[in-house]
This record gives structure tokens, C-alpha cells and sequence, in this order.
């Protein structure tokens, strides 16, 4: 049976806007990174979201303060996101492969609170300052890992939520900091201090060592998540872990990995941390789970897990930092008020980089 | 009562790619319209528009003379146009009957009417011939038991044009039967059903006419009694198909069992099974919903809880405890649940691809202009159609992403393969590759296990057939045994002699 | 004499002068109970405002204190709940932030947080002879922040040739105060001195300073009277830190020991006790050093 | 990487100790064909988890003070459980829906403040105190709508993640209250806070009123998330939002109102929290949001959404504050260990109730 009317405008529509059953379905093929495909400039724009959020932002503060644009006060700004960012990297699978971790603020400080015991019980029976930081490092690393393996087998041995294990982590480490410290700080010797404080203060090539080394850890995190089977996992984990499970896959060996990762990217920039101030108190660490979450998801990573980029992280912590740093370069705005338009700036850039629905 | 659709010169692009191209047809009322085209000839994407869950990008669809555009499925239900999708649509975390009537639910003042729909649920749960509690939640069920919830939810909708893309895929010809039975009461009742499958024997069995697309364009239709499945197959197709499987080479006979399994216990789904299989022979596994091959495979991988049971690969006993080990001796497992369990949609053919196999692509940073090459030969090696190599597997056709899923088990190069439903979904003309590919395989001493709702398979492909009835092998049939009387006789428990 | 159960109810150690009150709080416990076995002390901690709340009604429904000590996180949110515990009878003492309705109070005990920015800012002047950059870090939000704060600029008002140049919080937390001092000296390419408000923050700023190796700051002042910071006065051994200003967690252990004695006897405390603060200088930095003290 | 590590639990025989495919399996296990919906002995101690919990962790606390057992002291308790209570409510929906809230701390600081200053400037045009708390308690409730209206519209319209539109907000509303109370307390008129404290400190039938509000809208909250269609509507977004949204189910409206819903919650809390210590503080609230996700959390909801229950929540919410209690009743551990006792007790509980996956 023909239709009874012809349409004269036949074909007229052109390329309509998509329904939404059709935004849907993009939507739900959640791989939105390895979307080159049919995405075209919605695409391109998502992935550049972060990326001019930060541009528009170091714009901003030029204009506010030419002292912005110091090399110095890049220096600064970068260096102090390394601890964030290093953690970023870390918190980046654990987040992609479909987990959580609210400890790692707890977990910095609990770190470097032994690390700073270990290193002073060590003074006296090991000559060399050297010698004494480079056993102190390791331990800091050893302990971040153990840490994380704890997370891990809780989670997929015990078969709790991530979110509780580490909540609960989180309340234990930190409990157990303040008990070491009995509440005040934990002092780094002095001359392990003077020996200590190149890691953090020194540059190479007139950067940081904090930078270089965020540098580093963010490109070894690339190439593992984009270019080693362990990075394949950790997506497809985050993406489907039933699917993973079948492909043979060791899903919890994976997961159990990621929270390791962590666990020593937490080591490693709590042994950037320590020299800065040489000591470790109750507040150390303090709400860092909260900035290095924002960070991987203001990078355009999705909270539920199965995708999400490096260069988003990265640029997503330094994002994060900038605008605190823009903040104290000004006074146009009520020192109360620094927390607000830090919570404008973090929406108008996820805006810019949303997904689309 | 029923409907008269009409398609318009349907065009629809997905970004660069058209998928329809100028597709116009009608249907007439009151009948049922098989539906029949190649992996990825948009029969499913013409569907969707017709349900209102893609808007066409040119063209219109006509609904009795009157131009429609539907904004949502809503809208094109209130017409009485419900659709059953390809791949199950059910929210897994809620139960039957909530799924049933999820956004259409019956109240009692302020409150949801529960009992009400329990009721009802279980009365269309009846009608389907699932014996399950409405209450069960969604996530508890097999793929064949969702299948039927989708029927009985598409049922519990006042359809007047019933759409149902591929239901038998997972189906064994018992719940089939069933269905065209339901077909047919509806059709009594008025309501026009369009009919999609790869199934040619039951489009010829149940339809009125076909509609036969290629490429996204529409081809012919013809009542189905002019045509014979030959004539279906070429007209999808668009060339001869030469005979559907390959002639059986000899099972080989003296070559020690690839796998042999002893004793095999799940916990209320599979009883005491045992069976071996050679290099270079395809067992095939018969039984109705319901039987538990899918779990008693499940079990030997240890993807389930198994109670006891003997396993011995290349004569030597071994333990499975999850796919790893069993994969790491050279078995492999296709689900039967594609998008569960098969592939991630969320990533490229190519990851899908080497999933199983990454350590391969792995020195030490992954080779992805190799998993690259590899992808290309799958593409040609399995009649994958997509618009791109690195596309999505969640925006392949059905059939293709089935054929990336079976893609992926074989990449491994394991020894022995199980395969649950191979052909799920599979257009003829990929089928008859398949069954190639599968014979080649086995010739090369491969052990192949095929689980499969389509007795034809079977029979066509398999050395012997094992036969399950309510998780006990209760047959084990050889070549000069197999035929569909025989086997349905032994899977229903109506065989005399036995 | 009745027994007496004695509640202390304090913030938890979450910065060194917290750590300090609880130590105190400890120790007046060791010694006191030890002193007079009819008295028993109860020390909680807690990290909010609500939780204190909590605190106070389970230190009298469970523990079933008669004698309350208690340093509020917060006057006014504190104020309704301990005047609940008072009319329930139980004798109370407050220390540091008095209740916003003194009659929730028997007895008050307080540092003087007016002198502690007073003190810092008349120091800043006469250092500088009434002109100079100052930059200055405050603490949390909070009422006593506020006080102190109130209490510098009215001092420096006065003077209109000292000027600040900018006051932002550093959550009494040295890492903050490092990142706010880093800002303030990219920032400010003349600064003669930075009132820190706290030692915890002083201990960031000194390490900011450093790394931008700037000569033209000359004092650090921080406060509270951290011991850390009152070993360098002693021992001259940073030419930023001259001077700083008392508010020893120790008087939480003054409050208990003469609340309990008190009330073992029966007596009533005056109604307020204010334990002043005091500059702090080489000349009298040991009377302030308590080497055990986490503070 | 290949994975080379063995699960010993996997596939083990006997009654060993489930392992994740074993318990999913046994999810699957029915014995007769007519599928029961409860899964057996799993499934209960499942549902029971928290339950068991609470009851241990009653038993311990009576055990180590016969006071703990006391009517005032549960009461108090339960009135203290009141404010985080009401708004995990709110908060099961949100994540039953597969969102997030991380602002309700702040949302209660700046809706108290508000609150509070509307009542104040009242107090001289209206006579009634009645009257002014009757205005101020529709402000707070219509301010919580409000603001979860604006949350909802910025998740769905704005298609950003819930993770980030909050945690902008977080900091957005108390920055403002900060502002308002310029760094210090915003306090009620004395009057008013007179006439008011029957709100929080009267009793009906020997319960106090907070309770009999937490339980009422506990009681509501049960039946709009288990016999509205509403509800209904809410578990198949968080379980699958593509059916959800082929159901024809209104996605956006759905999750909106979660938010306000979540919002007008919170706006109840703060009605009930505002006599109790008649005034706002830039630290009012702080911390809730992670007390109301923990409790949804440990009453057995998964944080990504799709199923959960209202009585697992009131009991999350019971047991957390409970632990809190327990630990003032005895002087048994450091003050410093609080939390860390807090941190055991939380795995432990979540460890009882685990999910199968
Ligand atoms: N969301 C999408 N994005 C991009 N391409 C798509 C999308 N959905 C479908 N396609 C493409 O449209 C074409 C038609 O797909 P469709 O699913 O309609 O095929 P089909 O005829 O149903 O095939 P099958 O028999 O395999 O189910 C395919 O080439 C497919 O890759
Ligand atoms: N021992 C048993 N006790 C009770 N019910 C059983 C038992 N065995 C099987 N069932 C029923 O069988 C169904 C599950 O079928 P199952 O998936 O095991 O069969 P299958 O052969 O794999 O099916 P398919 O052909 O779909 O692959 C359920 O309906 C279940 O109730
Ligand atoms: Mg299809
Ligand atoms: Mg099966």
C-alpha cells in the first residue's frame, strides 16, 4: 500500500538534530575516547575541554597579574600540583578501571610520618645522610604499596566496596598518624632535612625535580594505560567486568594492581612532600582524595570507570591548582568567597568538556 | 485494527556513514512480514525509526496514510507499534514484573498496583511458557529466559504491529514452537507482525511475505510461498550460496581426547556429566532452554560454583579454576550472552579482538600496528562489516558484533574451543563462512564444542551430538544417528527406546 | 567530699595547638586522678561542632559526669548544648571561647586572644618603626579568628604607614601557609613582614621565604607559642623569628586542675580567669619551653 | 602482561568459601522450577548485613557500658542520628539513581545561615515567634528545593557529572555562608531560639521530636522508593538508563527530582539542626555529605546505583553514629584512635554484608 500523499519536500529535512534516542545510544557507547568516529567537532571539543578551560584560565591570570606569567610562578604552581598530580596519575586507573579511593590524603600523611621516624630512628646507625634518604624513599614507596595491596585484596578478596574500604582506610591512617605524632608533628631530623631538601627545592634545567619527576610518572602512567595490556584490562574492566572476567582476564589481580599503582604514586610524591616542610602533622595530606578525584574527572573521565586519558588528569590537577594560584594573585574578590569561584571555575570547565548524554 | 506502514524514501546517516539509503516500501495490513537482509543491511536501524528509537535523517514513515515522526517510542506505541530489540533491554536489578510494565505501571490511587501486576506478569509469563517467579529479579535469569521476558513484555503492550527483531536466537525450537504460536493467535486478533531472522526455515515457516533489504536499500518483497529459501538466501545474499555446510571430513578416531570431562557437577544445573572430544572433532551439544549446557560449561570454567567433576586436557588431569587456567591450556569460551559477556561495546573491534590475546601484541609496549593487521585479516577471515577498522563494536550490526565475539575466542589459536550459539544472529551467507572456517579449524585438529539452538547446525556440522534434559546428558549421538526427530525426542525426555 | 566525675570535652588533635590542649588535657588527667582518688576524669575529643553536641549529652547520660570542662569548637553552636547540661546540674567551666549566653557557664577560663593580635601587631610596629608591607595569614573561619584579627587591625590602623597588603586564610596548616606565601611573594615584590597568626603557618611561610631566597622580609611573626618556635627564640637561631606571642595550650590543664579541686571541695571557681598572653623573647622564652609538650 | 595468578578459593570443591563467580552462581542456584525471588540464605544475610551489624555493635556497647543501654541514651542517639538520617533519605535516592551529592554538608551550612538571617530580620516585622520560625522553616525547606532544583537542572540539562556539579557547589555554598557570617557565626535572636528549641529538645510519648520527623520520612522515603512509580522510575535509571529511557520513562525529570527531593531532605535536617545550636558557622555541616553517602553505602546500596533499600539506609545511619557513641562510652582506646576505631568497625560491617559480584 502507497502512501496516499505524495511529499513534495521529500528528502527536505537534511541533517536533522539527532533525537534523543539517538544521544542516548552515543551516550552508551561509553568508550568516548577512542571515539574518532562520527563524533567530529563535539568530539574533538570534549577532548580539548580541559585543555582550553586551563588556556582561557592562565589568560585570565595574566590579565589579573602579569606576575602570572613568571617563570618562577609557573615553577610554583607546577611544583606544588606535582604531589596532587603524581597521585592523580595513580587514582586515574583505579578510577578507569571502574574503583575508588578516598585514602590517599590519609595515606600521604600516614607515609610520611613513618617515612620521617624511619629516617630518624636511622641517623644514628647509618652514617651517610644519603644513604639514610635513599632507605627512607624506598621505605616510603614499600609502604605505599603495601597500603595499596591492602586496598586491593579487601576489595576484590573481601569483596567490600572500594568506597567503604577506603573510607574506612582514610579514618585509619590517619588516626594512626596522629597517634605516632600525638597530634603535633613529626619533625625530620636537621641534617637530614639540609641533606633531603634538593629533592624538593633543587631544579634541573631550571625545573623543578618535583616537575621532572611528575613528568615522568605521568608518561610511564601513559604508556601503561594506552599502551601496555595492563592499561587494556583496566578498561575493560571499568567498562564491562563481566566481559573481562570471560575473556580470561585476572580481574581481581588487575583491580588488586591498580590500587598498588596507587598506593606507590602516593609514596612517591609523599617523598617529594617531606623535604618541602620536613615534617608530617595531622593535616597533612588533608582533603588531597578530594583534589586528585576532581582531578581525573574534571580531566573528562567518568566517575563510573571504563575510559579517560592522561593528558586529561595532568592538565585536570594543574587546572585544579591554577585557580587557587590566580586566586591569592588577586584581591578583586573576598577572601571567603576563594572556594566559590573555585566551584564556578571546576563547573564552567566540566561544561565545557561534558559528555553528551 | 492493525496498521499500515509505509517508508518513504528512509535515509539514515550515522556521522559520515549511511546506513539506509532512500528505503521505500509498504506493508499491508494483518500479515506477518519476514524481514530478511545481511549482517548489517540496516534492518535493524529501519526498525528502530519505525519504533520511534531513531529519527529517519530523510524520508518518513507513513503510518495508515497518515505521515508520522516519531519524537520517542512513546509515541509510536500509542499507535500500537512495539518493537522487541535485537539485544535485550531489561534494567537487570529489577524483577520481571517490574521490568514488564516499567513506565507504564498500573497504580491504586497514590501507590503501585504490585499485586495487580504480578498477576498479569504471570499470566504473560504463562502465555510464553516461562515458568518463573515474576518477583525473580532480571539479573537471575539465562539469556534464553530474557528473551522470553522481552516477548512478554512486548505482549503486555497493546501492539498492533508487533516488531520482533531476531527473538528465536537463543530460542530452542520448543519455545519457538510456542512463539509462532503466540504469532499466530495475534495475527487472528489483527495485529500485523514484522519478523526478523536469520533462521530462513522459520521466516518460511511463519510468514506471509518477505521484505528482503541489501546495503541499506530496499530490494524486493514477495509473498513467501513463491519463494523457496534458496531463493531467499540469494536474494539477501545477492549470489549463490552453494551448499551450507561443509562435508564432514571423518572424526578422527585414535587421536587421544583433546578434553575429557568426568563426573562434572553445578549445583542445580548440571548432574554428573561426562564427555570427551577429540583434536580435530566438533561435538555438538543439544537440549531445550533450560537444560544447563550453557551452565555446565560455565561450571567447567570455573565461572560457576562446580561441586566435583575430573578434567583432563591433553590426557592430563588438571584443574580449572577460572578462564585464565583454562585459557592458559588452550580453551576458550564464547559466550552466549554477546553483549554480557562477549564483547565491550564501549571498545574498538580491535580491542575486542586481542583482548584474549594481548600478551601476544605485548613487547613490552602493545603493537597496535599489529593488532591493527590482525584486525584486517579477522575482517576478511570473518565477514565483519563495519565502516571502519578501529569503529566501535557497539556500532556494529548484531550479526558483526557476533562475528567479532567469535573472532575473539578463536584468536588465542586455543586447542579446544567452546562455542555457545556461534551463529547467534548470523546472516546465511556468514553462517555458511563460519561452518567453512569452524570445519577448517577442526581439520587442523582443533576440538571444537558447539552449543546451539538450531538442530540444522548441529546435525549439519557435528561428529556427534551430546543431548541434555534438565542438566543430565541423557544422549550421545553419532553422525549416522543425528536427525531433528531424534534429538528433539531425547532433549524432550520422549525418546522410547532410551 | 562527693566524688566527682569530671568530663573534659576538647576538639581533637588536628593541628599542633589542638595536639597541645589534648596532651594537657592528658596529663592534668594522669596527675589529678593520681592526686585524689574520688575523682575521675573523662577526656573525649571531637572534630565538629555537632559532635561535641554529641559528646556533652553521652559524658552525661553514660558517663554521668557532675563537672565539665570544656573548650567549645564553636561559641555560639555550643552554647544551647552545654546550657542543657547545666540545668541537668552539672558544673561547668569553659575555657577559651567563652558561650555566647554566659549563663550557660559557671566559670570561664580563657586565653586573651584580643592580646594575641594585639600583641603581634604592636611588635610588627615598633620593629618597623611604624612603616611597612605586612602580609598576613589567617587561620579557619571562625569567631576567634575573627577576634584576633579585629584585634592586629585595630592596632594597626593606627599607624597608617604600616600597611596590609593582603590577609588570606592558611587553615592554620602549614602546608596552606607555604602555598599562600609562595602566592604572596610572587606577588609582592616588597614585603617587610609577615604576621603568620600561628607557629604551625610560620613553619610554611619560613620555608616559602626560603625557596624564593628573599632578603627583604625581616620578621615572621607567628604565635601561640609553639615549641618549636619558642627553641628558636631561645636559641636565636633564625634572624626572622625574634618574637612571638603566648597562648599555651596549658590552660586546659589550669582549668581542670582548679575546676576538680574545686569541686572536690565543693567551692565554685571564679567566675573568669583569664590567662594573659604574653610576648614572648629571648629573655623569657624558657618559662614557655615544655620540651614533652607535643605543642 | 599475562596474569599468572591463581584464585585458590575459585572453583574450589565443596562448601569452601564462595568466590565471585561461585556466589554468582549461587545467585543463580533455584532448586525448584518456580523461581523464588528471595535467593536464599545469601540473599537474607545479605539484606541482614547492617542489621547484624547494629546488633553486635549494641551488644559490645552494652557490654562495655551498662549505660549504653539506657532509653536517654539511645534516644539521644537516635536524635543525633536525625540530621544525617534525613538526609542519607535523600541521599539513597540520589545514588540509587546512579548520582552523586557532595555539597548536602554545605547545602546544610548555608540553608542554616540563611535560615537564621531571614528569621532575624523577621523578628522585628512579625510579632509571632511562631509565626517567624513557621516563615523561616518554609525558607529553609523552599531553599533546599531550590538549590537541589539547580543541582538536578545542571546534571541533566547541563550534562555534567554529578561528581563535579557538587563538589563545585561544595564549595560554592560555603564560601557563602562564610560571606554571610563574614568568617564567624550567624546566631539566632534569643527569643526566637527559645521559642524555637521544642523543635529539637521537646518530646512526644517519651520521643524526641527529631526522631519522630527522621522516622516519618524514613517511613516515606520506604514507600516512594518501593511503591511510587517514581521510585520504581529511579531504580531503572541507576540500573539501566538506556531501558529506563526506552520505557519512556522521563529521565531528566526523574533525576532532577532526586536531587530536589535530596535538597528538600536536607532543608528538613537543617529545620531540625538549627535549635540545637542556633547558629551557622563556616564549619557547620562539614563533613555530612561523606556521613550520608557512608550510610547509604554500608546499608547496602552500591555507589553505582540501581538497587538499594530505605531500611539499609536508616540502619547505615544508625550504626555509624552508634560507633561514634560507643566510643564516648569507654575510655578504653587513645583519643586518637578514634577514627581508626571508627575506619575497623565500618569494613568490618561492609565486610558482613558484601555483595556477591
Ligand atoms: N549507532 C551506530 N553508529 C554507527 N553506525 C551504526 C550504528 N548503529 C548501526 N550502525 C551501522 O548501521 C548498519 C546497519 O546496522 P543494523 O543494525 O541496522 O543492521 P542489521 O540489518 O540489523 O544487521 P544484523 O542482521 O547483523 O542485525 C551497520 O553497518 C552498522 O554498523
Ligand atoms: N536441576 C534443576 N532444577 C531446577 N531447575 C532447573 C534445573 N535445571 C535446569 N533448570 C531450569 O533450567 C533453566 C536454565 O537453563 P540453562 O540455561 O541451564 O539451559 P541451556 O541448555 O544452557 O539453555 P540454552 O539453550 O539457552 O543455552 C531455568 O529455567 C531453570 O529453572
Ligand atoms: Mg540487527
Ligand atoms: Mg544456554
Amino acid at each position: 500500500m502507497q502512501p496516499e500523499h505524495t511529499n513534495p519536500a521529500e528528502g527536505g529535512r537534511g541533517p536533522a538534530a539527532p533525537s534523543k534516542s539517538e544521544t542516548a545510544a552515543a551516550a552508551n557507547e561509553r568508550g568516548s575516547l577512542p571515539r574518532l568516529s562520527g563524533s567530529g567537532w563535539g568530539g574533538r571539543l570534549h577532548g580539548l575541554g580541559p585543555i582550553a578551560g586551563l588556556v582561557l584560565l592562565c589568560v585570565a591570570g595574566t590579565l589579573l597579574n602579569s606576575s602570572f606569567a613568571d617563570v618562577d610562578n609557573i615553577m610554583n604552581v607546577l611544583t606544588r600540583t606535582s604531589f596532587i598530580g603524581i597521585i592523580s596519575v595513580g587514582m586515574c586507573f583505579v578510577i578507569i578501571s571502574g574503583g575508588i579511593d578516598l585514602s590517599v590524603g590519609s595515606m600521604a600523611a600516614l607515609i610520611a610520618g613513618s617515612m620521617i621516624l624511619v629516617m630518624n630512628g636511622l641517623t644514628g646507625a647509618v652514617a651517610s645522610p644519603a644513604l639514610v634518604i635513599a632507605i627512607g624513599m624506598a621505605f616510603a614507596l614499600l609502604l605505599g604499596g603495601v597500603l595499596g595491596l591492602a586496598h586491593g585484596l579487601l576489595i576484590t578478596r573481601g569483596r567490600i566496596e572500594p568506597f567503604i574500604v577506603t573510607l574506612g582506610t582514610l579514618g585509619i591512617f590517619r588516626a594512626y598518624l596522629t597517634y605516632l605524632s600525638d597530634g603535633g608533628a613529626i619533625t625530620l631530623d636537621m641534617n637530614l632535612s639540609d641533606a633531603y631538601s634538593p629533592v624538593y627545592y633543587a631544579s634541573l634545567l631550571g625545573v623543578p625535580v618535583p616537575v621532572w619527576v611528575f613528568l615522568a610518572i605521568a608518561l610511564l602512567g601513559g604508556l601503561l594505560l594506552n599502551r601496555s595490556a595492563f592499561g587494556r584490562y583496566v578498561q575493560a574492566i571499568g567498562s564491562n567486568e563481566q566481559v573481562a572476567r570471560y575473556a580470561a582476564v585476572n580481574v581481581d589481580l588487575t583491580k588488586t594492581l591498580t590500587y598498588v599503582l596507587l598506593g606507590i604514586c602516593v609514596g612517591i610524591a609523599t617523598v617529594l612532600y617531606v623535604p618541602r616542610l620536613g615534617s608530617a602533622t595531622p593535616t597533612t595530606g588533608l582533603l588531597w582524595e578530594l583534589e586528585a578525584i576532581a582531578a581525573v574527572i574534571v580531566g573528562g573521565t567518568a566517575l563510573k570507570g571504563g575510559s579517560g586519558t592522561m593528558t586529561g588528569t595532568v592538565v585536570g590537577a594543574i587546572l585544579l591548582s591554577v585557580i587557587g594560584n590566580i586566586l591569592n594573585l588577586t584581591s578583586i574578590i573576598s577572601v571567603y568567597l576563594n572556594a566559590a569561584v573555585q566551584g564556578f571555575v571546576i563547573i564552567i570547565v566540566a561544561f565545557l568538556q561534558r559528555r553528551r548524554t | 485494527m492493525s496498521l499500515t506502514i509505509a517508508f518513504e524514501s528512509v535515509s539514515k546517516d550515522f556521522g559520515p556513514v549511511r546506513v539506509l539509503r532512500d528505503v521505500s516500501f509498504s506493508l499491508p495490513p494483518g500479515k506477518v512480514h519476514g524481514l530478511l537482509g545481511e549482517n548489517g543491511a540496516g534492518k535493524s536501524t529501519l526498525m528502530k525509526i519505525l519504533g520511534g528509537y531513531e529519527r529517519p535523517t530523510q524520508g518518513r514513515v507513513w503510518v495508515d496514510g497518515k505521515p508520522c515522526d516519531f519524537a520517542s517510542p512513546r509515541e509510536a506505541e500509542m499507535l500500537g507499534i512495539v518493537l522487541i530489540h535485537q539485544e535485550i533491554n531489561l534494567a537487570e536489578d529489577l524483577t520481571i514484573a517490574e521490568n514488564i510494565f516499567l513506565g507504564r505501571e498500573h497504580r491504586r490511587g497514590l501507590f503501585l498496583d504490585a499485586a495487580r501486576m504480578r498477576t498479569e506478569t504471570a499470566a504473560l509469563l504463562k502465555r510464553v511458557g516461562l515458568n518463573v517467579d515474576p518477583d525473580a529479579r532480571v539479573s537471575q535469569l539465562i539469556v534464553a529466559e530474557k528473551q522470553l521476558v522481552e516477548i512478554a513484555k512486548a505482549l503486555a503492550r497493546d501492539a498492533r504491529l508487533l516488531i520482533m527483531d531476531e527473538p528465536t536466537a537463543t530460542l530452542t525450537p520448543t519455545e519457538t514452537d510456542r512463539l509462532f504460536g503466540l504469532i499466530s493467535q495475534m495475527r487472528g486478533r489483527g495485529c500485523s507482525v514484522i519478523y526478523i531472522s536469520h533462521k530462513l526455515d522459520e521466516v518460511a515457516r511463519i510468514t506471509d511475505d518477505i521484505v528482503v533489504m541489501r546495503d541499506g536499500a530496499y530490494v524486493t518483497s514477495r509473498p513467501t510461498a513463491s519463494v523457496s529459501r534458496r531463493e531467499m538466501a540469494n536474494l539477501m545474499v545477492g549470489r549463490e550460496l552453494e551448499d551450507l555446510f561443509p562435508s564432514k571430513a571423518h572424526a578422527p578416531e585414535n587421536a587421544e581426547f583433546a578434553l575429557e570431562v568426568q563426573g562434572i557437577e553445578v549445583p542445580g544445573w548440571a548432574h554428573d556429566v561426562g564427555f570427551s572430544v577429540r583434536p580435530g572433532e566438533i561435538l555438538g551439544f543439544a537440549g531445550l532452554v533450560g537444560a544447563g549446557r550453557t551452565e555446565l560449561f560455565e561450571g567447567l570454567l570455573g565461572l560457576r560454583r562446580r561441586t566435583s567433576g575430573r578434567i583432563r586436557i591433553g590426557g592430563r588431569e588438571t584443574q580449572i579454576r577460572n578462564p585464565r587456567d583454562a585459557a592458559r591450556q588452550g580453551l576458550t569460551y564464547l559466550s552466549e550472552d554477546r553483549k554480557g559477556k562477549g564483547i565491550v561495546l564501549s571498545f574498538g573491534m580491535r580491542q575486542n579482538l586481542t583482548l584474549m590475546a594481548l600478551q601476544r601484541y605485548t613487547h613490552p609496549l602493545l603493537d597496535a600496528a599489529a593488532e591493527r593487521r590482525a584486525m584486517e585479516q579477522a575482517i576478511q577471515a570473518f565477514g565483519i562489516r563495519a565502516r571502519d577498522p578501529e569503529a566501535l563494536a557497539s556500532s556494529l550490526s548484531g550479526g558483526n558484533q557476533q562475528k567479532l565475539a567469535l573472532a575473539k575466542v578463536l584468536h588465542p589459536g586455543p586447542g579446544i574451543v567452546v562455542l555457545d550459539e556461534p551463529t547467534r544472529g548470523v546472516d546465511i551467507g556468514a553462517k555458511r563462512d563460519i561452518y567453512f572456517l569452524i570445519h577448517d579449524l577442526a581439520r587442523q585438529g582443533l576440538a571444537v564444542i558447539v552449543i546451539s539452538s538450531e538442530l540444522v547446525e548441529l546435525i549439519g556440522l557435528c561428529h556427534r551430538v551430546a543431548v541434555m534434559r534438565t542438566g543430565y546428558l541423557t544422549a550421545m549421538l553419532d553422525a549416522e544417528q543425528l536427525n531433528e526427530k531424534e534429538l528433539i525426542a531425547h532433549a524432550t525426555g520422549t525418546h522410547q527406546s532410551s | 567530699a562527693e566524688p566527682v566525675t569530671l568530663g573534659v570535652s576538647i576538639p581533637a588533635a588536628t593541628h599542633s595547638f589542638t595536639a597541645g590542649v589534648v596532651w594537657w588535657s592528658e596529663q592534668a588527667k594522669k596527675e589529678l586522678e593520681k592526686a585524689h582518688p574520688e575523682l575521675k576524669v573523662i577526656v573525649k575529643t571531637s572534630s565538629g561542632a555537632p559532635q561535641q553536641a554529641n559528646q556533652l549529652q553521652d559524658l552525661l547520660t553514660v558517663n554521668k559526669i557532675n563537672a565539665l570542662v570544656i573548650m567549645p569548637f564553636e561559641s555560639a553552636s555550643l552554647t544551647q548544648p552545654v546550657m542543657q547540661l547545666k540545668k541537668k546540674g552539672v558544673y561547668i567551666t569553659v575555657v577559651d571561647r567563652g558561650l555566647t549566653d554566659t549563663s550557660a557557664q559557671d566559670a570561664y577560663v580563657s586565653g586573651d586572644n584580643t592580646a594575641f593580635g594585639r600583641l603581634a601587631a604592636e611588635y610588627l610596629v615598633e620593629q618597623l618603626n611604624g612603616k611597612g608591607d605586612v602580609v598576613v595569614l589567617r587561620g579557619i573561619p571562625t569567631t576567634l579568628d575573627n577576634e584576633r584579627m579585629d584585634a592586629f587591625k585595630a592596632v594597626t590602623d593606627k599607624h597608617p604607614d604600616i600597611k596590609i597588603l593582603d590577609a588570606r586564610y592558611g587553615n592554620w596548616n602549614r602546608d596552606d601557609a607555604f602555598k599562600v606565601m609562595q602566592d604572596y611573594l610572587t606577588r609582592f615584590k616588597h614585603i617587610d613582614a609577615v604576621w603568620a597568626a600561628d607557629d604551625d603557618m610560620a613553619v610554611g611561610v619560613l620555608k616559602a621565604i626560603r625557596q624564593a631566597d628573599r632578603k627583604d622580609i625581616k620578621i615572621v611573626f607567628g604565635g601561640a607559642g609553639a615549641k618549636g618556635m619558642v627553641k628558636t627564640i631561645l636559641d636565636d637561631s633564625n634572624p626572622l623569628i625574634k618574637a612571638d606571642v603566648s597562648y599555651s595550650p596549658k590552660f586546659i590543664y589550669d582549668a581542670i586542675k582548679l575546676t576538680a579541686e574545686a569541686r572536690l571541695k565543693g567551692e565554685a571557681l571564679p567566675a573568669k580567669t583569664i590567662i594573659p598572653s604574653v610576648l614572648i623573647t629571648k629573655e623569657n622564652a624558657k618559662d614557655f619551653y615544655f620540651p614533652d609538650s607535643p605543642f
